[in-house]
């Protein structure tokens, strides 16, 4: 076994040291000297991050278990960025809540399992790997949502988190054994060549659909996200809703896309079902929650069922508009929660009225959060925008008019309560609005990094064109 | 920087320059400045037009392409003719005399002039595109600031017409999305590319199913800033809510993108689309201008009635647009034209009345032209224009766009035509009203006797506005040319 | 005999404890009085609900030993063909023995380990 | 007499064997525990019923039956009565693979050692099932600590069977015994299979809840802890289970760790039903072993006895799998 | 490989499981029967590709390989689950379904 192989898997080996390093200093260090972790632990994330960008070989490993090429790569590190991002914004609540009841450096060691587990997800080459890595994936974050002990909604939300993704991953393994009985492996590329539309392979490509839609919470298997949202810590909320979605996108498209292309005559119906249903129902939802996380939550599921509008193509136009998609609202939503949680943190509160008259004592947070909200309603020049734009184009190229057409609806719809938002924030005033208050260095830096994005992600054409370029590969 | 490009980077760099004043002297002082040189430069450009087109008889001049998202064909595609040569003019000046308008604007000032001076952008950047993609960004970037500035600064039912302005234009925005989509997808119909160029689409034969298809899309999508008929309903309570400025720009610049989105575009790329459903949304628009005539007669309210005037006034642009020759054609851009100043200083003028005697109910007033002579005046003049009066602006317009009207020998062309006609007898009605009531006949409160003569910021921007209003009514012809000369294009490709 | 011994000894239980109790029932003498039918504890009569809420020690352990016995069901098939594949499956083991020892590790230093 | 009859008929006569076995054995057991104790304690022990007291316990078999069976009425009847079902018939399928010689062996299973291991954990669930449904404080306690304890030691058990699959590469016991005609495990693997055998030994012991880990029925504190309310019959099938699943570890021990049914140096290896006897014997020197345990250690606590698993007894066995690995690796492995 | 039994027999029981599995996780109203539903589903389709394996494809070990993993997974799962549970018990002292929801829409 030639060993510089291994150099394949640099960004889950290092996230495993890394991983394994905070733990061993979990273990050591001293507890008052603790805290010192976080410091740590961005440090060193920050140099995964930025050591992820190196060039890498496409390649495969393990007999086509775990392969690699440059989408896969980019994804990798859209989702280190993403985590980047988290963890300057969760920062300062670990030291504030969380630290001082020793128990802060889990927040690392689960976070950055499951990252490792989305890794294994997107680069698995096989549906033992693709499942592993989902699981690796949702059990951390389980184990986060609950992890305000003290509180009882974060340990309902990580009893419903659990719950729902154990039945959904049984349904997905339910689904895989069948598509495994139909073609004799389960590697996706013989499974791709062996597979043909009889009824128990769209049995099986249905259920196993149902799976992946419970992550990314399609609206007939929606209905755990705003509890869990709300229940979660906000950074686990925002994880769920940005890195945990994005990841499990981009394999549902991988293998829509490759495994399950002889049967895209049929999920090209249930995708175009999903996406009406889920874009309405996670808007109208959206329209009356006033606790800002529900609102999130719903506001995440309406973006899920745009999402849809990429995947219904199954072209590599598709390919391209999700991935950038899905970059930009990992920026838009972790502004967004960004926010939610400085606010959070400060004040504890997470109401919509408790927004009201924020521009005037806050004006900066305002911003971030109009720009974010912005950005995931569409508005130009924000990248949100940009990308619902092309995402509906992928689907027009398609001649999904009418789809589009319901999109767009849905578009307006959701404008209206991200206007809400802005409403409270800036139209009104308020007597006992939120004060004053100055972010930590940390926090401030994670909200700049999503700013520059949304800002810079849409406008900016090359990166587009060079996603575009590496989406070939599918 | 390019001539025309700089008309995107001027107002960003205000914008720039804005954030980081403080305080309402500084923030006003550099937008005076800053929409100054906008407007030299719109007056620079009306010059180096001339110049330019004497020497090029492309359809767009001054044009530059910059590739963009290249996997869409999606280019910064910037480019001039007649039409929107004159409508940056519009914009220039509107906004400069919005800004003067805003003098005083004491709560949060800094925020009010950057939404101000980003909706200017918005408007400068849909004039100049020539592909479809930049236009529809622009146009968005020139619809959201509104919901700030009225939410924020207006006054009344603010947050509900604020909301309902918003969402009504990106809804249509969001149906133009679909029919922009529509278009770029036929494009190819000849054997090209793709592209959203509205030059090289101009050339495509567009499949008739699908312009029959997306051509109500497009059109509806402008149209409803443009305040079509059963979708102007964001209109009245928009203006009446803005503050004054925003009024202004509103009414004068921003409803003219409606009009000319629907030349531009879902005419110009759709012809056979434009035959097929004229007929439409002729009785449409009619109605509208019926419709906004009579409404303006019901209300007291002054913002009010110069909103339904507007939505009367704008219906016969798109009434002339529909039909579908030179000099009903003509006539509407002069309308636009016409209408962006006259509003404009409307609403400027309502803004000085209504700061003076806060209140804009016109029963209550009375009297006015006694204690406050210099706006009452301009307010009368205004109010000829918007009627109809020969020597000034509304006039040209309005003959324009009936001469053009009854060139059709079709019972149906002449019917409809004769009852828009109608609706300048209802205008003089109105406006003789307001005019009667308000300013003449004696004053109704004594508070009234000691009102503020204007001040010279608010002379400055009367003076901007009445300026063209007189100047096109004296001397159209340049104007007209100009247009007419830049409408060959389309009449070869609609008509 | 191949794999259907499993069931012929399951029987065999059945048979055997169902016979003997059968067989008990039989010759066993009856003489039942309510005093006998209460639970024993050592003479004294019980007091409050038996089950209660368990201390959560007991969890604690029963979650480890989920963990770690999982993780033996994985050493079994490394263990049956080690000989075969020899040096990289030592590796393989190190790293995977390491990283579930700093678990226990960790187990022990979070004071899951202790009982109280 | 058709093949389906004479197969039923083959099967009922080996279930019979078996339970004859498995009968003798437990009594026979009993006994003997009773024997060593008064040995130890320098008395007679038993010596009255048949010649030197070997039918004591065939009587008390006899008393237990006709005992009457009582059992409490707040106890959930169902479980109440499943208990003893479960724990005689996993300890009766354990006996099922075990090789008491060449051919002697009821089910030649290729995953001998892990049937083992997995039927044996689900003994456990019978005595968790009898302390809880008992209704009872003193039986749930016994039993709670019971399950907490085996799960515990299970750990070791199996991985230093493990520790020994390496030097054999087979999970089948047959195989197993065949790989060690040249060399017992315990001497192949040397040192760390030496060290394998005491942990195996110890946590068997604990496994099947003897003394000094017998908290379970701690009789100065829980009365007699999990079976508490259990009377007659019911209770007479834990206690031979007890037995039982001593004599299963034991005879696992002696097959991994011993050989077998091999004779030492194959001596007697032309005569194979000898095998019965060298089995036999070696399983019974280790049965005397953990009686001998149970009458020299003091009885643990329960925080020792978690503590003594888990914090020595586990990371040592995982530091022993490695440094076999490594003694397989290098082929350090002494036959003869 | 069972004698006469055969796959489809196999399967039809699996897939019965499966249902009663979803069946439970849908109507059942206490946590522990809710997650010993998931524990069906998940069994269900570890004996799925057991005997996938064995009937179909004997030769290759992918569909045995998977079983062990699932069942190795499913334990962790259990194992989180029934902590985040006690941790909910230790709060409010129940495992109801009902008792959990303080969260509506």
């Amino acid at each position: 076994m030639n060993f510089s192989n291994f150099l394949l898997m640099r960004h889950e080996i290092i996230l495993l040291a890394i991983t394994m390093f905070l733990l061993i200093g979990e273990i050591f260090i001293h507890e008052k000297k603790k805290s010192s972790l976080i410091h740590l632990a961005i440090f060193l994330f920050g140099i995964h991050t930025a050591v992820g960008f190196l060039e890498l070989e496409e390649s495969s490993l393990f007999g086509g278990m775990f392969r690699s090429n440059n989408m896969i790569h980019l994804f990798k590190n859209v989702l280190n960025v993403g985590v980047l991002i988290l963890l300057l914004q969760s920062a300062d609540w670990l030291e504030k809540k969380i630290f001082n009841q020793n128990r802060g450096s889990e927040f690392f060691i689960l976070l950055f399992a499951s990252l490792l587990g989305m890794y294994f997800m997107i680069s698995a080459g096989d549906f033992l790997m693709f499942y592993i890595g989902l699981e690796l994936s949702t059990l951390p974050v389980a184990a986060l949502a609950a992890y305000e002990t003290v509180k009882r909604i974060s340990s309902e939300a990580g009893i419903k988190l659990i719950m729902s993704a154990a039945l959904a991953s049984g349904v997905s393994l339910f689904g895989i054994s069948m598509l495994y009985a139909t073609s004799g492996s389960i590697y996706f590329d013989a499974i791709a060549e062996a597979i043909t539309a009889s009824n128990l392979t769209i049995l099986g490509m249905l259920l196993f659909f149902a799976g992946l839609g419970f992550k990314i919470s399609l609206v007939p298997f929606h209905f755990w996200t705003a509890d869990v949202y709300e229940g979660a810590p906000i950074s686990i909320a925002s994880y769920l809703s940005v890195i945990s979605k994005g990841a499990a996108v981009f394999i549902l498209m991988i293998l829509l896309f490759t495994v399950l292309k002889p049967l895209m005559h049929v999920w090209e119906n249930v995708v175009y079902v999903l996406a009406i249903a889920t874009m309405f129902i996670g808007n109208l939802f959206a329209l009356r929650q006033q606790n800002m996380k529900r609102f999130l939550a719903f506001s995440s599921i309406a973006q899920a069922g745009f999402i849809l509008l990429g995947l219904i193509t199954g072209t590599q136009l598709g390919v391209a508009t999700i991935v950038h998609f899905v970059m930009i609202y990992v920026f838009s939503n972790l502004a967004a929660f960004g926010v939610v949680q400085a606010i959070s943190l400060q004040t504890g509160k997470e109401h919509m009225d408790d927004y009201t008259g924020l521009y005037r004592t806050n004006p900066n947070l305002s911003l971030v959060m109009m720009l974010a909200l912005f950005s995931l309603a569409g508005i130009p020049p924000v990248a949100g925008f940009f990308g619902k734009f092309f995402l509906f184009t992928a689907a027009a190229s398609k001649g999904y008019y009418l789809l589009v057409f319901l999109a767009v609806v849905n578009v307006t719809i959701s404008l209206y309560y991200y206007l809400l938002v802005v409403r409270a924030m800036f139209l009104r005033k308020s007597d006992n609005a939120i004060p004053y208050f100055k972010n930590k260095l940390y926090m401030r830096l994670g909200l700049i990094i999503t700013v520059v994005g949304i800002l810079v992600i849409g406008l900016y054409s090359p990166l587009y064109d060079y996603i575009y370029e590496l989406s070939g590969v599918f | 920087m390019d001539i025309l490009s700089l008309f995107v980077v001027v107002p960003v760099i205000t914008i720039l320059i804005l954030v980081f004043t403080k305080g309402l002297k500084q923030a006003r002082h550099v937008s005076m400045v800053g929409s100054l040189v906008q407007l030299g430069m719109a007056i620079n450009l009306v010059f180096s037009y001339f110049k330019e087109r004497a020497v090029n008889d492309a359809i767009m001049v001054f044009t530059k392409d910059i590739v963009w998202f290249k996997q869409f064909n999606i280019h910064y595609n910037i480019g001039v003719d007649g039409v929107s040569v004159s409508l940056i003019l519009l914009t220039a000046i509107v906004v400069l005399a919005g800004v003067f308008i805003s003098w005083k604007m004491s709560d949060l000032p800094k925020e009010f002039f950057v939404s101000l001076i980003v909706l200017a952008t918005g408007v400068y950047g849909f004039f100049i595109s020539i592909d479809l993609f930049t236009m529809f960004v622009f146009y968005e970037i020139a619809v959201i600031p509104m919901y700030l500035l009225i939410g924020i600064w207006g006054s009344g039912p603010k947050e509900y017409s604020a909301m309902k302005l918003t969402l009504m234009l990106m809804g249509a925005s969001a149906i133009l999305l679909v029919g922009i989509l529509g278009i770029y997808f036929n494009s190819n119909a000849d054997g090209g590319a793709l592209t959203f160029n509205i030059l090289e689409i101009a050339k495509v034969n567009i499949p008739f199913e699908a312009q029959k298809l997306f051509f109500p899309l497009t059109f509806i999508g402008f149209a409803v800033i443009g305040a079509l008929f059963p979708f102007h309903t964001w209109s009245p309570d928009g203006h009446a809510s803005a503050p004054t400025a925003v009024s202004m720009l509103h009414a004068g610049v921003l409803m003219k993108l409606g009009g000319y989105g629907v030349f531009r575009v879902a005419m110009y790329l759709l012809p056979e689309g434009t035959l097929h459903w004229s007929w439409f949304f002729i009785i449409l628009s009619v109605i509208g201008v019926i419709y906004g005539a009579f409404a303006a007669v019901k209300q007291t309210d002054l913002k009010y009635i110069n909103a339904y005037s507007s939505v009367s006034h704008l219906g016969l642009v798109l009434f002339a647009l529909l039909m579908l020759n030179k000099t009903a054609w003509n006539g509407a851009i002069l309308q636009s034209l016409s209408h962006g100043f006259m509003t404009a200083l409307f609403f400027a003028l309502i803004g000085m009345i209504y700061g003076r005697t806060h209140t804009r109910d016109v029963t209550k007033l009375g009297g006015l032209l006694k204690v406050i002579p210099f706006i009452s005046v301009v307010y009368v003049i205004a109010g000829l224009a918007s009627l109809g009066l020969p020597g000034l602006s509304g006039f040209v317009a309005e003959m324009n766009i009936f001469v053009g009207a009854f060139q059709h020998d079709d019972m149906f062309y002449r019917i409809v035509t004769i009852i828009s006609v109608s609706a300048i007898v209802v205008t003089a009605v109105y406006i003789l009203r307001v005019v009667g009531i308000m300013l003449m006949g004696p004053v109704k409160n004594d508070t009234y006797l000691d009102l503020q003569k204007a001040s010279w910021y608010e002379k400055a921007g009367i003076l901007l506005l009445l300026i063209p209003i007189v100047g096109m009514g004296v001397a159209p012809l340049w104007l007209s040319d100009m247009i007419l000369a830049s409408l060959e294009p389309f009449i070869q490709r609609v008509l | 005999m191949g794999s259907e011994a499993i069931i012929v000894f399951l029987i065999a239980g059945i048979v055997l404890v169902a016979g003997a109790n059968f067989l008990s029932n039989l010759i066993s003498p009856k003489s039942d009085n309510p005093q006998k039918r209460e639970p024993y504890e050592s003479g004294m009569v019980t007091k409050g609900p038996t089950w209660v809420q368990f201390k959560v020690g007991y969890y604690l352990f029963a979650i480890l030993f989920l963990i770690f016995d999982v993780e033996v069901a994985f050493l079994v098939p490394w263990a049956v063909v080690f000989k075969d594949i020899g040096f990289v499956a030592l590796i393989e083991i190190v790293i995977f023995l390491f990283i579930l020892g700093l678990g226990l590790l960790y187990a022990w230093k979070k004071g899951a380990l202790k009982w109280e | 007499m058709s093949e389906g009859t004479a197969n039923i008929l083959a099967m009922v006569i080996v279930a019979l064997i078996y339970l004859g076995i498995f009968s003798v054995a437990g009594l026979f057991l009993v006994l003997l525990e009773r024997r060593v104790a008064a040995w130890f304690q320098l008395r007679i022990g038993p010596n009255r019923v048949g010649p030197l007291g070997l039918l004591q316990t065939m009587a008390d078999a006899l008393k237990l039956v006709s005992k009457e069976l009582t059992g409490t009425v707040k106890a959930d009847k169902f479980l109440y009565n499943l208990a003893p079902y479960f724990v005689i018939v996993t300890a009766l399928m354990a006996l099922a693979v075990l090789p008491f010689t060449q051919g002697f062996q009821a089910f030649d299973v290729n995953i001998g050692i892990f049937f083992l291991i997995a039927v044996s954990s689900i003994g456990v669930i019978g005595i968790l099932l009898g302390g809880w449904s008992s209704n009872n404080k003193f039986a749930l306690i016994g039993a709670m600590r019971s399950g907490v304890q085996t799960i515990s030691y299970e750990l070791s058990v199996g991985l230093s069977l493990l520790t020994m699959i390496l030097l054999t590469g087979t999970l089948q016991l047959s195989e197993i015994i065949e790989v060690q005609k040249g060399g017992w495990l315990i001497v192949q693997g040397h040192i760390p299979a030496i060290i394998a055998f005491m942990i195996f030994m110890i946590s068997g012991t604990a496994e099947t809840n003897r003394a000094p880990f017998d908290m379970v029925e701690a009789e100065s504190e829980l009365g007699a802890g999990f079976h508490t309310e259990y009377s007659g019959m019911k209770f007479a099938y834990f206690f031979l289970a007890e037995f039982i699943n001593m004599f299963i570890i034991a005879a696992i021990g002696a097959t991994v760790f011993f050989g077998g049914w091999l004779s030492p140096f194959g001596i007697t290896e032309s005569i194979p039903w000898l095998g019965v006897f060298w089995f036999l014997g070696k399983t019974f020197v280790l049965i005397f072993l953990m009686m001998w345990f149970r009458w020299t250690f003091p009885r643990l606590r329960v925080d020792q006895l978690l503590t003594l698993e888990w914090k020595y007894l586990l990371p040592i066995n995982l530091v022993n799998i490695v440094v076999m690995a490594i003694v397989v690796w290098l082929n350090l492995i002494i036959s003869w | 490989m069972i004698f006469g039994v055969s796959i489809y027999e196999l399967l039809t029981v699996t897939s019965i499981i499966f249902f009663i599995g979803v069946y439970g996780f849908i109507t059942r109203k206490n946590l522990i029967s809710i997650l010993i539903s998931i524990e069906l589903v998940l069994n269900a389709s570890v004996v799925n590709f057991v005997v996938i394996n064995k009937y179909l494809y004997p030769d290759m070990l992918q569909g045995v390989v998977f079983s062990i993993f699932i069942i190795a997974v499913a334990a962790a799962e259990t194992a989180l689950a029934v902590s985040i549970i006690i941790n909910l018990y230790r709060q409010i002292s129940s495992v109801e379904v009902k008792d959990i929801e303080v969260m509506k829409h």
